[in-house]
């Protein structure tokens, strides 16, 4: 059922032309993902999924489209040769499926082979009931290093291809919609129960579903609200572009920070084991820093990059 | 649903990362074509979810007699992938506005033939006034 | 007593399910945005708590449930905003609510 | 009993959808299509997931909440702003 309404909207997705339905659909097609992501156990996927695909992507693609015209044009050519070699591609895909292992199947070769060290030893080494959080944070701890700082990268190069506003450019409040006095106070009552969710989420990485990565999409998200609804302006004033900067650096510096302490105490880069006498105490320890500094960082690219996206004008 | 045996998610995957596809290679806008890539994108993040997936299995989260937990490797795999897909569709976003700024146009046949106006005279080329579609 | 539980949560549940459905369909065949927006926004946000309701009472008393409550609190604060701040930017950008003036006049809902 | 509600909700997510992709007259109508299948998206993960025993389902069916409001508002906000500029610069290449 859900499959079936994915490929619905991925073909109106292709047939629509007005850009904005486009970004709407697409985020709708981000909450069926993040449902059939439910279903196939992934809690701590869906969660991101539908944090970043139907919040974040769309705002940040809403405000592209602000600036890059609504209308797309109709393609110049047939659209013939790219469905010949689409449905080529497709079918040795699919070809390719047919040796595949089931779905669900328990002796397919991706179970096999960490995943149930990871599974056993996990809890026991780690000390945290979310072998997701386990693995991310302790197990895998260079390559989130390294997604933290692709992430930090991406800021970066937003920022240098549009520059920083500093300081608000607009007016606040000119929106017809910042008018609107029901909205203003539902709002102002939503935005601290989305930042308390977010700390919630934050903090409690380690038991449930949640994490560095879906707090800070969570906290950016409380903020981009309150763009959107009082304008430019005032958002800029709670967090100013400044600032976020220096958070963003900020964040990778802890991440960075707990794994030259453990070099530094004679244990391997990313040993959290170093941080207190007792190994697991101190695994729980250093996957909370860690958490900590994916958040902030997470949390300063994306309002950052939005802030770069919304502030910037309409080219004439 | 995911109760049922088989192959079927894969060719579910199949077809929507050939959407994807189609829309990447196929549209001329621009923010279309970033569409169309986080399409593909999940449809991706759908194969290795459904490849993490064990039959009867509970989400990988420490719970008390449940025993068959589906594998934890592809959610961290994703849960990182998403989001900095997120971060490089930004980029994609931000290279957008800005060809909208030297070109006009987010139109990739404009921008070939601007670009061909530009070689043949160097003088640069002129505001190419495309009407939008009303 | 399970029993009243049961049932309350049964008639919680149908009436719900009646009222989505109901929503649906009034979304689908309904004259003009500002009725669609009626039908969706009042049916809607009646019937997510219902269902949150029907659901509650057959859970166990837990943290879960307090959670079910916080859904559903937040559920009634941003949906009856969001039809509102809807039907109130469609009139801003021009939409002129269909009077009823006797006659069947202007388009029908061509979707079947 | 569960399962009546969850069907209905899915009923009602394929009604939504059909309006979402008919879409006419207006993109208006696709926003409430929109907003109303997030909704029935929240209630069929906190219904299915206590029928079905998921893992913390409730955080997600409250952050789908959340998510849900500020995409709408987002959308909204941005048509505002596409119908301005298209009031002040028409003559503009867009």
């Amino acid at each position: 059922m859900l499959l079936a309404f994915l490929m619905s909207i991925a073909l109106a997705v292709i047939r629509v032309r007005d850009l904005f339905v486009v970004v709407m659909l697409s985020s709708v097609y981000s909450f069926m993902t993040a449902t059939l992501f439910m279903d196939l156990d992934a809690v701590d996927v869906a969660f991101t999924e539908a944090a970043v695909g139907a919040g974040v992507t769309g705002v940040l693609m809403l405000s592209t489209l602000r600036l890059t015209g609504r209308w797309e044009r109709r393609p110049s050519h047939g659209p013939l040769l790219p469905l010949i070699v689409v449905s080529i591609t497709g079918a040795a895909l699919i070809y390719g499926t047919l040796d595949a292992p089931l779905l669900g199947d328990p002796m397919a070769p991706v179970q096999q082979h960490v995943a149930p060290r990871y599974i056993e030893q996990g809890p026991v080494e780690v000390g945290m009931p979310n072998m997701v959080t386990a693995v991310l944070a302790s197990y895998r701890g260079f390559d989130t290093f390294g997604e933290t700082f692709v992430i930090f990268t991406a800021g970066i190069a937003v920022l240098l291809l549009l520059g920083i506003q500093e300081g608000p450019q607009t007016k606040p409040g000119r929106t017809a919609i910042g008018d609107q006095l029901v909205l203003r106070v539902v709002v102002k009552m939503v935005i601290p129960l989305i930042l308390l969710y977010g700390l919630y989420v934050q903090f409690h990485g380690d038991f449930g579903a949640g994490g560095g990565f879906q707090a800070g999409v969570i906290f950016a998200t409380a903020f981009v609200l309150y763009d959107l609804v009082f304008g430019e302006g005032d958002a800029r004033l709670v967090a100013p572009p400044s600032w976020l900067h220096r958070l963003g650096a900020l964040g990778v510096l802890i991440y960075g920070g707990v794994g030259l302490y453990s070099l530094f105490v004679g244990k391997p880069f990313l040993d959290y084991s170093a941080l207190s006498h007792d190994p697991v105490h101190g695994q729980h320890f250093g996957v909370l820093l860690v958490e900590l500094g994916v958040g902030i960082t997470v949390f300063s690219i994306v309002l950052a990059i939005f802030y770069a996206l919304s502030g910037r004008n309409k080219a004439t | 649903m995911s109760d049922l045996p088989g192959l079927y998610n894969y060719w579910v995957t199949v077809f929507l990362m050939m959407a994807g596809f189609y829309v990447v290679i196929s549209q001329g806008n621009l923010v279309k074509k970033l569409v169309g890539l986080s399409v593909f994108q999940t449809s991706v993040f759908i194969f290795y979810i459904s490849m993490g997936k064990v039959a009867g299995g509970h989400a990988p989260i420490l719970t008390e007699g449940v025993t068959v937990y589906s594998n934890p490797l592809p959610h961290v795999l994703i849960l990182t992938a998403i989001v900095v897909g997120v971060a490089t569709t930004a980029v994609g976003l931000a290279l957008v506005v800005r060809i909208r700024e030297a070109y006009g146009s987010v139109e990739e046949d404009d921008i070939q033939a601007l670009d061909n106006a530009a070689d043949t005279e160097p003088d640069g080329p002129a505001d190419s006034a495309e009407s939008p579609r009303p | 007593m399970m029993l009243l539980l049961e049932i309350l949560s049964g008639v919680c549940l149908l009436a719900g399910s009646f009222l989505c459905i109901t929503g649906g369909i009034g979304l689908l065949r309904l004259p003009d945005f500002f009725s669609r927006v009626h039908a969706a926004g009042l049916t809607e946000t009646l019937a997510a708590p219902l269902l949150l309701t029907g659901l509650m009472l057959q859970m166990p008393w837990s943290l879960e449930l307090l959670k079910v409550l916080f859904i559903l609190i937040l559920v009634m604060a941003t949906n009856p905003t969001a039809s509102h701040a809807m039907a109130k930017a469609a009139l801003h950008a021009g939409h002129e609510p269909k009077l009823g003036d006797g006659s069947e006049q202007g388009e029908t809902s061509s979707k079947a | 009993m569960l399962t009546v509600a969850i069907l209905a909700v899915l009923i009602t997510m394929v009604l939504a959808l059909v309006r979402a992709f008919s879409g006419r007259p207006s993109v208006y109508d696709r926003l409430v299509a929109a907003n109303l299948c997030g909704t029935k998206t929240v209630l069929l993960i906190a219904l299915g997931g206590y029928s079905l025993q998921w893992h913390s389902f409730l955080d997600i069916a409250l952050l789908y909440a959340m998510v849900n409001f500020v995409g709408t508002i987002a959308v909204m906000r941005f048509f505002e702003y596409s119908d301005a500029a298209e009031e002040t610069d028409t003559g503009g290449s867009v």
